[in-house]
């Protein structure tokens, strides 16, 4: 929430502004140098494949976050679309022969393409029906990828050729995906600023906030729902492209997974789904953390309880992320940060909002 | 245009039923342009219901609604409101995680596809929002998190971001609901010297004060459909008014 | 609000990039390993949680049986075998992290395969990338040997279609009037499961036995009524299951709630489980099964090996047991012709030169590859006789006579 | 395709059909009572069955006996989710927040389940496991039929107590219309509780039924979520005999299909019908968005 308020260069004074904006130069410099220097600070090529691991999913995550930040529409199955990404990327560079990089843009439109009706068919209703289709659609999908095998290697599988020649190793290549993968994330993350900053952007948060009260003021509520949907699925696509082309394997069962669009949901509502940034340091510590965990504990079911403990401690206690949720915290600290705010009126908003929905109904009752 | 210069919202046997009870009964209801209008009425007579149903919140089940002459039943609310009807809800809806100027920001209506991905903050759209944040009096808030204002000063926002929209007719549900009696002067002040630039209002309040001091036609509901209407000191003296109010 | 995102962002993202870097390296750098002293680190995932999580395990006992005789009998090329088994928790994102994992991080000398034909391809991309040699004990279907992989090799002793051979050779060898006519096949979505009832599909069409039901369901389907349905519909005169575990048990339970009885009965994988008499009871009789391993071969090492293992976990070894246990011997076997075992690419190509040109006697016999890595030879057949699981198929082994036709289920 | 084949079908069908008709009536519930997509239903379903095993495992007895357990636990562990979890989300974002806790409540049961059982497929054996008789040329398995007898008497069991009692009717106006309940002085947050419990209860006594007749592993709630969600879309959020007739067209639906499609194909008939409802009827073919009858 305050990253979007920040964009607000408002009445403060002016040396306080320019050093938030040189602040955050610096600490974007500092960032983009770290992605630049990773690969050769990497002690070994397992630890740059990680490396790779972590960026795809910092692409997933902010791709995710373009329909669940803006619009707060959650969906649990844009395994979806990065599945049909690696698939359509995979096909057409083994059915019809395209060139790798074209290949995997292609793919991206295509899916963007899939993306209008299923977005005309689950974003027309409210809420729930979103969430059902997001989930129906990867199981459909798996059937269907699984069983029509001639066309798309069903259960075998489907390797896919390097992009690069036989002669870059794999350690090479595991650093020109790094790069790739950043490259996107880069992409994907100028775009999410862009929106966050347009008007669109604002109609978008403005759904999010109150979806009636957006359709009230003439926001097409729809057709923005729809847009930012399928620019999501563009890019997760692409995602999914890029990472079929770095692992050269695609099983239906490992793409069109419910966990993984869990995982995507899990790091942008970790990190903050109005944020930036709050995508990628969730895929960062949720990427981190598995590693972590399987290096420590190896091999138990337990990390599937410690994803549905985590994810249930998120939604419950901390529905804002870790990046408001200290940015709360700095600002508590510092002394100086006296709010307007009355205590209760946050609380109060909430009861009114309670109340609101009744307003159709009370009429009816009483009388 | 000129027959239609003094029609505004009109409606003509409008529906709406809840699972069998009829919470709007064929209302056949017209307002009159550039005028303070008011809807009263006892509670659960279908004031907000009738409202929901011509900004295109609810589909009525039947009957039309039509507002200067162009015809807007069952027409999505954003058309509704881009044909120049602008409403507030009653309890008032503000976008509470957005600072107060985003959610002025939020009505600003682009029309090409370029002017949607510009960024939000135009000089101009700014400038206007920090006019019409100025004349409800909050533009010392610009900044901070809707949620964060006191239940005026959202009632307030939500005001002025309806204005921000440019309608040329607002409709307030129950404008004087929760508030203090300082604030429902200045919202009746601001209504009146809106009215004078022109702009149709049409409310729905149960404070009579209010109603009865603003207001220039007056319609009374009963059980989902006009029991009466009129100026009003007409309507003050109609025995129906009273008959439903005191549900004799 | 002062303290702007970026900032924060970038610190804590250094931090992270840090700690990760830190910590995950922890153990690196154990490599190579010259001397004679040190032991040589073989690298293995395995589906040890998960959906593969009960052959993982199997093979895990194996392979740790294995480890286990080897260092009791003087090592390998003097030197003691360390296992390091990692969890790929079925996944097939996470076999190729760990094989990544295995040959760079923890510097493994040699790798082994994991389980399952799902996990085979990616995980012998990355073997092969580094060059390392790559044999597998599960991984039998026909698309493991066409992805043009030179340093795999399946340890075991025939490939997914030729499971059912012998049983092919009987039943068209059967006189005409016992000869079944009709043949009904329900075949799991698994590349492994299609790879076996579709090889004697094959052989049987081509002879002259009519298919007159082919049912092919997802893995994990549980309900079975209506393939069921349609497979009692066709009364053929043979059913053949390309099944896992637990769809076999299914299917049957279907098959018997429709009283459909057929004269043979053929399921792969599922009647070796030692669950699979206790799911389904009595009605096992004349069930028949191909197998690569029966603890009662007497094939040279086989006697070792199951008195090794039954006196180390109580019970005789199973097909992924022995799976496990052949890949090692396979293994063995090329280090010590080739006198090394250590990453280096030399070594590593001196022992895929080495497969490739000789024969390996194991606990499922004698085997050899062809340039692919596909193993020459059949499965055995096996029968439920008198509630104990026999071989029957080919004559020269077999225990016991082939019931024909089977009993009632 | 054969006369006996289409009517064997057909007889699958309907017995599939009741246990889905069971657990959509679930799922409805909650969705009424609290505008909630509960994921972990199906999850609670294998929990019940893995109770069943693991209670016939225990005391050799019949499986059946431990629903005595089953339906008491669940119908307590629904009425604590719902005040302690569901309740404590904010109005303004339940429908999406609350898809997200009841998800993470799935994993968790699945993964608990791992931990405790391991990923082994189980099954109970049964003595009558294969038992049959046969009726005009189709035979009926006992286990079916006992699930399906299951899932008949507490469909109307549930019917009954939504029609016939205080409760019921209390719970019903707070599925048709939560704030008009409560100014007619109904306690809707427990009347939610309950709702709650009763759909768990469903999945307890649906997940008995299921133990008795397929093997069980802790992933396999994935296989029936996607089925039921379609079940209660077509059927119209929030109606519980739209969801039981939407329940019992789609298992029809599937059973004959299987005959000229094969088992995957026929499987994405329910996706197919969803996507069909929400494109051209988003209010559910059966019984209408939030049905006022019932």
């Amino acid at each position: 929430m305050r990253s979007d308020s920040e964009l607000v260069t408002g009445h403060g004074p002016r040396g306080g502004r320019t050093a938030v904006r040189a602040a955050r130069l610096v600490g974007l410099l500092a960032l983009i140098a770290l992605v630049i220097a990773f690969p050769s600070m990497a002690p070994d090529s397992f630890i740059l494949s990680v490396g790779v691991v972590i960026m795809s999913y910092a692409v997933l995550a902010t791709s995710w976050n373009f329909v669940g930040g803006f619009t707060g529409y959650v969906s649990l199955g844009h395994a979806s679309y990065s599945g049909l990404g690696g698939y359509a990327t995979a096909l057409l560079i083994l059915r019809a022969d395209v060139n790798p990089w074209v290949a995997m843009i292609l793919a991206g439109l295509i899916v963007a393409a899939i993306a209008v009706p299923v977005g005309i068919a689950s974003l027309r209703v409210r809420g729930a029906s979103f969430v059902i289709v997001s989930i129906a659609l990867v199981l459909i999908l798996l059937l269907v990828f699984q069983s029509w095998g001639t066309f798309t290697g069903g259960s075998n599988g489907l390797r896919i050729p390097r992009p690069f020649s036989d002669d870059v190793l794999r350690p090479e290549q595991h650093e020109r995906f790094f790069y790739l993968h950043a490259a996107l994330l880069a992409v994907a993350l100028l775009c999410w600023w862009a929106i966050n900053r347009s008007r669109f952007g604002i109609g978008l948060k403005a759904i999010r906030e109150d979806e009636d009260k957006a359709q009230s003021l003439g926001v097409p509520t729809f057709a923005y729902k729809l847009v930012v949907f399928v620019i999501s699925a563009f890019f997760t696509a692409l995602a999914g492209g890029l990472y079929a082309l770095w692992f050269g394997f695609l099983d239906p069962i490992f793409q069109f997974s419910i966990l993984v669009g869990a995982y995507m949901v899990l790091m942008s509502l970790l990190g903050g789904i109005r944020s930036l940034f709050g995508p990628l340091l969730g895929a960062v510590i949720v990427g981190y953390a598995m590693e972590f965990f399987k290096a420590q504990y190896g091999d138990t079911q337990a990390h599937l309880i410690a994803m549905g403990a985590l994810l249930g401690v998120v939604v419950l206690f901390m529905p804002d992320g870790i990046i408001p949720a200290l940015t709360n915290l700095v600002n508590r600290l510092r002394p100086q940060a006296a709010s307007i705010r009355e205590l209760s009126a946050a609380e109060l908003a909430e009861q009114r909002r309670e109340a609101e929905a009744a307003d159709d109904t009370k009429e009816e009752v009483h009388r | 245009m000129s027959t239609d210069a003094g029609r505004s919202l009109e409606t003509e046997g409008l529906t709406k039923s809840f699972g069998g009870v009829r919470a709007v009964d064929g209302a056949s209801v017209s307002f009159h342009h550039g005028k303070v209008n008011a809807l009263i009425g006892p509670n659960g007579s279908g004031k907000t219901t009738f409202f929901n149903c011509v900004t295109g919140m609810i589909r009525p089940d039947s009957g039309t609604a039509s507002y200067r002459g162009r015809d807007i039943t069952r027409k999505p609310p954003h058309w509704i409101a881009r044909a120049g009807i602008g409403r507030s809800f009653q309890l008032c809806r503000i976008f509470p995680r957005m600072t107060v100027l985003e959610n002025m920001l939020v009505s600003v209506r682009p029309r090409t596809l370029l002017a949607r991905i510009v960024s939000a903050r135009q000089r101009a759209d700014m400038e206007r929002a920090r006019e019409l944040l100025t004349r409800v009096g909050i533009d010392h808030l610009e900044n901070t998190e809707a949620r964060d204002l006191s239940y005026g000063q959202q009632k307030l926002l939500e005001l002025a971001g309806v204005l921000m929209a440019g309608p040329e007719t607002i409709m307030l549900d129950e404008p004087a609901g929760g508030v203090n009696p300082a604030l429902i002067e200045r919202i009746g002040s601001l209504v009146r010297s809106l009215n004078a630039e022109g702009k149709t209002f049409l409310i729905v309040e149960h404070n009579m004060d209010m109603v009865m001091s603003l207001s220039d036609h007056v319609v009374v509901f009963d059980r989902g459909r006009p029991i009466a209407e009129g100026t009003p000191d007409e309507v003050r003296a109609d025995p129906r008014v009273l008959e439903a109010y005191l549900g004799i | 609000m002062k303290l702007s995102n970026g900032l924060r962002l970038g610190a804590l993202l250094s931090t992270a990039a840090l700690v990760l870097t830190g910590c995950l390296s922890g153990n690196s750098g154990q490599g190579g390993g010259e001397g004679g002293e040190d032991p040589i680190r073989i690298g293995i995932s395995l589906p040890l949680t998960g959906d593969f999580s009960e052959p993982g395990k199997g093979v895990r006992r194996g392979y740790e049986a294995w480890a286990g005789y080897v260092n009791a009998n003087g090592g390998l090329l003097g030197r003691q075998v360390e296992l390091t088994i990692l969890d790929d928790q079925s996944n097939a994102d996470r076999v190729a992290a760990d094989y990544e994992k295995l040959i760079n991080q923890d510097g493994v000398d040699l790798v082994f395969g994991p389980f399952s034909t799902r996990l085979v391809v990616p995980a012998a991309q990355v073997a092969e990338d580094y060059g390392f040699l790559f044999v597998e004990p599960a991984g039998a279907a026909e698309e493991v040997f066409t992805q043009g992989f030179d340093n795999l090799f399946y340890a075991a002793p025939a490939v997914a279609n030729d499971h059912y051979n012998h049983l092919a050779e009987e039943i068209l060898a059967m006189p005409a009037g016992e000869r079944p006519e009709t043949a009904a096949y329900a075949v799991m979505d698994d590349p492994f499961a299609q790879g076996t009832a579709y090889g004697l599909k094959e052989k049987l069409e081509a002879g002259g036995v009519r298919t007159v039901a082919d049912e092919v369901y997802p893995p994990n389907t549980t309900d079975f009524g209506s393939i069921a349905a349609k497979i009692a519909d066709s009364n053929a005169d043979i059913m053949v299951g390309g099944t896992q575990y637990q769809d076999a048990v299914n299917l049957i339970v279907s098959l018997r709630q429709l009283g459909y009885q057929p004269d043979m009965a053929a399921f792969s994988t599922a009647p070796t489980n030692p669950e699979f008499p206790k799911a389904i009871g009595q009605q096992t009789e004349g069930i028949i099964s191909p197998t690569g391993y029966t603890p009662e071969a007497d094939y040279p090492s086989n006697k070792e090996f199951v008195d090794y293992y039954t006196e180390q976990n109580g019970a005789p070894p199973n097909e992924d047991e022995a799976n496990a246990w052949t890949t090692g011997q396979v293994v063995a076997a090329a280090v010590e012709a080739a006198g090394c075992a250590d990453p280096a690419p030399e070594c590593q190509g001196k022992l895929i030169d080495w497969l490739h040109n000789n024969e390996v006697d194991t606990v499922v016999g004698p085997l050899s590859w062809d340039e692919a890595g596909r193993p020459q030879g059949a499965h055995l057949i096996q029968q439920y006789v008198d509630g104990e699981i026999k071989i029957v198929l080919p004559e020269d082994t077999k225990e016991a006579d082939l019931i024909h036709p089977k009993p009632k289920w | 395709m054969s006369g006996p084949l289409l009517l064997q079908s057909l007889v699958l069908g309907v017995l599939l059909g009741g246990l889905y008709a069971l657990l959509a009536a679930g799922l409805t519930l909650y969705f009424g009572v609290m505008r909630v997509v509960m994921i972990a239903h199906s999850a609670f379903l294998i929990l019940a069955a893995y109770l069943a095993w693991f209670f016939t495992r225990e005391t050799g007895l019949d499986p059946l006996l431990s629903l005595v357990f089953t339906v008491p636990l669940f119908f307590g562990a629904g009425v604590l989710m719902q005040r302690l979890l569901i309740s404590r989300l904010r109005p303004a974002t339940l429908t999406m927040m609350s898809v997200l806790l009841t998800f993470s409540i799935a994993l968790v049961i699945e993964g608990t389940l791992g931990f405790a059982f391991s990923g082994t497929h189980r099954r109970i054996r049964l003595p009558y496991s294969g038992a049959h008789f046969e009726l005009f040329g189709a035979s009926i398995a006992v286990v079916k039929l006992i699930g399906f007898g299951l899932a008949g008497f507490s469909l109307v069991a549930l019917y009954l107590l939504l029609k016939k009692t205080r409760f019921g009717q209390a719970l019903r106006a707070t599925m048709q219309h939560k704030d008009a309940a409560q100014l007619v002085g109904i306690n809707t947050d427990r009347v939610a509780g309950y709702g709650f419990g009763l759909g768990l209860a469903t999945a307890a006594i649906g997940g008995t039924a299921l133990s008795l007749d397929s093997t069980i592993y802790p992933s396999l709630h994935w296989h029936w979520i996607g089925p039921l969600m379609a079940v209660i879309v077509v059927g119209g959020l929030g109606s519980v005999p739209g969801a039981a007739i939407a329940a019992m067209a789609l298992g029809l639906g599937q059973s004959l299909l299987q005959i000229p499609l094969g088992t995957t194909w026929a499987q994405t008939f329910f996706y197919v019908a969803l996507f069909a409802t929400l494109m051209l009827r988003p209010q559910g073919f059966f019984g209408g968005r939030l049905a006022q009858r019932f």
